[in-house]
């Protein structure tokens, strides 16, 4: 083959000429690397002069292949790619390397840094040589979309997307859509009624034509790719019809078992075996609980079933799959709170008048169990003092290294409650106090204002040892109030712990079933922490609110309306490109082993059991590799990324380290 | 021999999504290390045969450096966990052929993993630098042995594999 | 060495890092006060673990040296299981003990005292002597507590817990000669 | 199942109810105890605050001496335990350490291969060794009526795990219910007992043992029961002077674990060392046990 290969080299102002010499290694380039007929060094090759001359040699010179040697491939190999593809030439045949963040910045002795550059040079020259033109592959979207979650991430994405005229499938596990955000009393910083922002946009997507609603329902399966996702939904039995039922709530009303709703009310309330979480819930159809449904569990009572004027009731019903052909899929299925028992230092579970947020959240809220006023378990007992304590299990190793980020501002809204509601003193014991958003600092003078007191320091422990009298019948908080430098012990009649938020118990279980990854945390993993925030490394598949990490209300909400717009784009689109970095399986060669099969976590590796071979479903293929380097055979080969072209870049990056390069080097 | 001149060539093998990035970041924030590490990018440390890592050995390196993202965080769900495991069996077969396994070595870098990485790439230079140069090409016979003993290698290799996943 | 990780510069930070397995954790302190809210004996410490931490930081030394933090120490290890940051906090101390006693910066304290009459004891006899370190110890340093402990003294006769003679293991010699290597290499 | 035993210092004299409490226990449950020939002092916390290697040294003697047909090391105090745990860990987890700590053991003629062995504390040996159904099996005097407070103190819980909680441990509750005893579940369980602040600071010392015992008092235990012979030491030998200086009244009895077992697998109180205790156990046992239990 008759290569001509361009290579140019970018002085990236001084960032790279600074301690690589660049005008040397384009001239050694020229003279000692095969099939070379272009060696240049320039300016800002990133700038369009710099990309009009590369176009402009590719024309001329008739080249094959061009290697850019610039900064990371990260930042402007696209940019190199759509210059090699004006000119016509195929944009995999366009190979970068890093000559910035991986020589020139990292390092000021200008030999040594000219000499890395050399053998970068070298390799991406000989892989440019056997590098492919390979052409993006384009598929159709189909419009439909999934949400799996009804928090506030995944109501808002749906809105967005119906309001936009498309249809949506909305998947929530609970009976209702609604969320945390539904428990909640008030919202920090303006304290406006949860229940009064979240209701109306709730009813919004149950009454919406463009909207499907799956509650008490749970993704089950997925398959396809970007454009052409099939899913399957469980629907668990609800044992209500849901075409008959009416809402009308005689069957609650009228269930003689009650159960301790460990679910909505925090374990704070109790709710019947056939019941709707809470007054607004959406849809108004309840479900009956039957671990604890005394016709169940003794085959007695039926009184729902009598009571019901529409005859909905169906204690037969079964769980049902359904399935779903949509192109995109966003992920917004929140979060879990800290198991505050973990804890035992804080008493959690073991002193009565511990609570958790969640726990607090619905002490005070008005539609909660104690119809929002704030009294100790005793259920009447006004507290004289509460402690809000910080950061449990957050920012611990021993539990969760991460910063929960809304428990700071969480625990000023709770000091505000306790103080418009009681006369108790208020103690917040903090670590560092993290108001960061707009208006969020504005809360926390306020909350200094209205006289909370602030003891900068971790809690040790909680306890009901008492060592004097005044600690008798309290609960002690002993803590280092570290500004002072002294241990403090101070006795209250409540605490409040700060649970922190973790991610959902099965997280990376269902992020598996559509192919996206858990950050060691186990929050979602998006496509790039700042500049791609809501994709995944799986396309068409989304992520929004706090499934993809800790943050508040109107973050959450901004990223669902983020993933609805990115998700918007592609159907406005109506095609998507994929790339064309994909493995393939010769099957002349395929021994039908099945080692690959099992190595795909994507199942992109098929088995065709009549030719006793495997096969690579392209659509489904990321491009990882993984099997191409695992086949005994060698008969799969990863696009752009073949044992030939990584075998090259190995001879071309040692080329100085050969024995008989030794020689040359000595006369170079 | 004094390794004190000894300059080793490395050759690292990086996955595009955090190692690669790491590497960059280093870069962005002017950590110096050592340039010894020469790096080629490949999709996901999965994609990281063996041979590859015999091939860069038997071509003059003194020493491989093959990093991921960190077990748990790989962009392809699980695939550094395959190559964990590949390696481990390649510290084995690299024992057997009398090469100190030291000299490849399998580290994690996350994206913002920036400074560890340049502390990792530290030690296994000095790491390398104490244990001299390999001198592997020089110690294969010219005869037509040292490819023979390449594909023995390979093939082992290969049987190594067929364990099921 | 690579620029990168940063030259020596004889802080005290890194020398008491040096000076303790699993010190580099120190680095990691967020002053949340764990340690100090958590000490058994936080009363009685003129600078709580947390302040210590921030004093090596600042690199007071001297200060930190003739704290009385270390000597009011219990060994509860609650500091050390507690931390969010897996600073072994309780061995920190260890360190800071032995660097107040190597280079006698303490005062106001018995417990160097102590703990050189209990190590003498192991030197000479391989075992501890509760009654030559009641004795010895307290003769020394505190004769007037020595007869407070009179009546629970003679107590613990009367039920057969203390022994009047200390015991001494077979091969002592061989555990001088460890014991002398240690102290060999550690002067090193 | 045969073990290696260090019984330490304590163990001696001091705490001999404690050794012969141990023995005789281990024979009954079929513990296998074989005592490490010549062993020496672990050099409790004072030999750390003055030399870490020489600390080392000197208990990594004791684990050198482990014979090599077990790999298994029961201590009985706290003390003990950490500090031969955490010369293991150390030497394990810092192999230059290690590395020094076998040269000066080479100058006794030994050599300790960091890991090799495990060192156990007894409480852990019988909950998770021998466990419920044969401790249960073994109770013909069950404890019913006695109010227990289990005291673990610090060293055996933090900072090495022994698979408890390092907060709020369970493992001795749940052995004494298995003994019919009513558990006292008090907040103050895992708190410390002073330690050697008894010999530098009485002031101290005692209001450390006084929260110990005013907590045990106000959750009406009728005895605390402990594993350490320091913790016993301190709460016990030191009761009467805590009163004197708080002008307190406790008369709590500390007893360890293993006389508790002892009594209730019915063994003759003489050989579990019962009557060794300053503060005496005998009204206590006799009015909630009946009869004449001892």
């Amino acid at each position: 083959m008759a290569d001509k290969i361009g290579i140019y080299v970018c002085h990236c102002g001084s960032n790279i000429a600074g301690t690589i010499d660049v005008e040397e290694v384009a001239r050694w380039a020229g003279k000692n690397i095969g099939d070379v007929v272009v060696s240049k060094d320039y300016k800002f090759l990133c700038s369009s002069l710099g990309q009009q001359m590369i176009e402009d040699d590719i024309r001329s010179e008739g080249l094959t292949g061009v290697v850019v040697g610039a900064c990371s491939p990260h930042l402007h190999e696209k940019t190199f790619r759509n210059a090699c593809k004006r000119a016509g030439l195929n944009p995999f045949l366009c190979q970068m390397t890093n000559l910035r963040e991986h020589v020139s910045w990292v390092n000021s002795d200008k030999a040594a840094g000219t000499k890395k550059a050399k053998a970068l040079i070298f390799a991406a020259a000989e892989r440019v040589k056997r590098q492919k033109p390979l052409e993006p592959m384009e598929v159709e979207v189909n419009p439909a979309t999934l949400v799996v979650g009804g928090g506030i991430a995944g109501l808002q994405a749906t809105l967005e997307l119906a309001d936009a005229g498309y249809l949506v499938y909305l998947v929530e596990r609970e009976p209702s859509i609604g969320g945390h955000m539904a428990q909640f009393d008030k919202t920090f910083p303006t304290l406006d009624c949860s229940a009064c922002i979240l209701t109306p946009k709730m009813s919004e997507v149950g009454q919406h034509e463009n909207v499907t609603m799956f509650t008490y329902s749970e993704l089950e399966e997925v398959s396809g790719s970007v454009g052409n996702f099939k899913v399957k939904i469980r629907k668990k039995a609800r044992y209500v019809d849901y075409d008959k039922c009416t809402g009308c709530g005689i069957c609650t009303e009228k269930c003689p078992r009650k159960v301790i709703d460990d679910v909505f009310e925090a374990g704070m309330g109790y709710r019947k075996a056939i019941y709707s979480p809470f007054p607004q819930a959406v849809p108004r159809i309840p479900v009956i609980d039957a671990e604890n449904c005394t016709w169940f569990t003794r085959g007695k009572c039926r009184v729902c079933s009598k009571v019901c004027p529409t005859d909905a009731v169906d204690y037969d019903q079964k769980d049902e799959i359904v399935e779903l052909n949509v192109g995109n899929i966003i992920m917004a299925t929140g979060w879990k709170l800290f198991d505050c028992k973990r804890i035992p230092q804080y008493g959690f579970g073991r002193l009565a008048n511990v609570y958790t947020n969640m726990e607090f959240e619905r002490l005070c809220n008005a539609a909660g169990p104690t119809s929002g006023k704030i009294v100790m378990r005793d259920g009447k007992t006004e507290p004289k003092s509460v402690a809000i304590v910080h950061c449990v299990g957050s920012r611990d190793v021993n539990s969760n290294p991460y910063c929960s980020g809304v428990c700071c501002m969480a625990a000023l809204k709770f000091g505000h409650l306790v103080l418009e509601k009681t006369k108790a003193e208020v103690y917040s014991f903090y670590i560092d106090m993290r108001t960061p958003m707009k208006d969020y600092e504005e809360f926390y003078q306020r909350l200094l204002e209205e006289g909370m007191h602030f003891v900068r320091g971790k809690v040790a422990e909680v306890t009901d040892a008492a060592r004097k009298p005044d600690e008798k019948g309290k609960l002690i908080v002993q803590v280092e109030d570290t500004l002072l430098g002294k241990q403090r012990r101070i006795p209250v009649d409540m605490v409040i712990l700060m649970g922190g938020l973790e991610p959902q118990a099965d997280a990376k279980e269902l992020g598996l079933k559509c192919g996206i990854s858990c950050s060691m945390a186990g929050w979602y993993t998006e496509r790039h922490p700042k500049l791609d925030p809501v994709a995944t490394m799986t396309d068409g598949v989304f992520v929004a609110g706090v499934c993809q990490g800790p943050k508040d209300i109107p973050a959450a909400v901004a990223q669902g309306a983020a993933a609805a717009a990115r998700v918007a784009g592609m159907i406005a689109k109506g095609t998507v490109t994929i790339e064309p970095i994909v493995a393939s399986i010769d099957e002349e060669g395929c021994s039908g082993c099945r080692i690959c099969n099992n190595l795909c976590p994507f199942n992109a590796i098929e088995y065709d059991e009549e030719k006793k071979v495997s096969r690579v479903i392209t659509a489904l293929c990321k491009g990882c590799g993984t099997c191409v380097a695992a086949c005994p055979a060698g008969v799969i080969t990863g696009a752009h990324f073949n044992n030939e072209q990584i075998f090259a870049e190995i001879d071309g990056i040692l080329w100085d380290a050969k024995p008989q390069a030794e020689v040359e080097i000595a006369s170079v | 021999m004094s390794n004190e001149n000894f300059d080793p060539k490395i050759v690292g093998f990086f996955c595009n999504w955090c190692s690669y990035r790491a590497a960059d970041l280093a870069g962005s924030a002017r950590i110096k290390y050592p340039l010894n590490v020469r790096i080629i990018r490949v999709m996901c440390s999965g994609r990281v045969d063996p041979t590859f890592v015999l091939k860069a050995l038997a071509d003059g390196a003194d020493g491989v450096m093959i990093a991921g993202c960190h077990p748990g965080e790989c962009h392809y769900i699980n695939q550094n966990y395959k190559a964990m495991r590949r390696y481990e069996m390649l510290k084995h077969t690299l024992t057997a052929m009398g090469v100190e396994p030291e000299r490849v070595r399998l580290v994690w870098a996350s994206a913002a993993e920036g400074r560890q990485l340049a502390e990792a790439i530290d030690k296994l230079v000095s790491d390398v630098r104490r244990l001299g140069p390999l001198h592997w090409p020089r110690n294969w016979d010219e005869n037509g042995e040292r490819q023979k003993a390449l594909d023995d290698i390979v093939k082992e290799h290969e049987e190594a594999m067929e364990v099921p996943a | 060495m690579a620029a990168h990780i940063a030259e020596k510069k004889g802080t005290f930070l890194e020398e008491v890092i040096e000076a303790t397995p699993g010190g580099e954790r120190l680095v990691h302190c967020i002053q949340c006060g764990s340690c100090g809210g958590s000490c058994p004996s936080g009363a009685e410490m003129q600078y709580t673990p947390r302040t210590l931490i921030a004093m090596i930081g600042a690199n007071d030394r001297d200060a930190v040296l003739a704290a009385n933090t270390m000597w009011a120490c219990v060994s509860c290890y609650f500091c050390t299981s507690r931390c969010p940051q897996n600073i072994p906090i309780t061995d920190i101390i260890y360190t800071l003990k032995r660097m107040s006693i190597a280079e006698k910066r303490y005062h106001d304290t018995d417990a160097p005292a102590l703990a050189k009459t209990f190590t003498d004891f192991v030197d000479r006899y391989g075992r501890s002597f509760e009654f030559g370190l009641a004795t010895g110890y307290h003769l020394l340093k505190r004769p007037i507590s020595m007869m407070k402990m009179g009546p629970m003294g003679l107590q613990m006769f009367t039920r057969g817990r203390m022994a009047l003679r200390p015991t001494k293991i077979r091969q002592i010699e061989q555990l001088q000669a460890i014991i002398n290597k240690a102290k060999e290499l550690s002067a090193k | 199942m045969k073990y290696a035993y260090y019984p330490g210092c304590s163990l001696e004299r001091n705490a001999a109810a404690y050794d012969h409490s141990v023995r005789e226990v281990a024979d009954l449950l079929g513990i296998r105890l074989q005592e490490i020939d010549d062993w020496n002092c672990c050099g409790a916390t004072e030999y750390f605050s003055r030399n870490e290697l020489a600390a080392c040294a000197v208990i990594a003697r004791n684990l050198a001496l482990v014979e090599p047909q077990t790999d298994q090391l029961v201590a009985p105090c706290a003390a003990c335990y950490l500090n031969l745990i955490k010369t293991d860990k150390l030497m394990v987890d810092h192999p230059e350490f290690g590395k020094e700590v076998n040269q000066c053991l080479a100058a006794g003629g030994l050599k300790y291969e960091p890991g090799r062995v495990t060192v156990r504390h007894m409480l852990d040996v019988i909950v998770d060794d021998i466990g419920e159904t044969a401790v249960r099996d073994k109770v013909v005097r069950p404890l019913a009526g006695l109010r227990v407070a289990p005291y673990y103190g610090c060293q055996v819980v933090r900072p090495i795990s022994n698979n408890d909680n390092p907060e709020y441990p369970m493992k001795m509750d749940h052995l004494l219910k298995w003994l019919g005893a009513e558990v006292v579940d008090y907040p103050v369980k895992a708190h410390c007992c002073g330690g050697h602040m008894t010999q530098i600071s009485e002031p101290q010392a005692f209001e450390l043992i006084r929260r110990l015992l005013q907590n045990a008092q106000d959750y009406v235990a009728d005895m605390i029961v402990c594993m350490c012979p320091m913790c016993q030491l301190n709460l016990d030998g030191y009761q009467s002077r805590v009163n004197g200086f708080f002008g307190t009244e406790f008369k709590l009895p500390i007893m360890y674990f293993t006389q508790m077992l002892g009594i209730a697998f019915g063994i003759d109180p003489q050989k579990l060392g019962f009557g060794k205790e300053i503060v005496t156990a005998m009204p206590v046992l006799e009015a909630k046990l009946g009869g004449q239990p001892v």
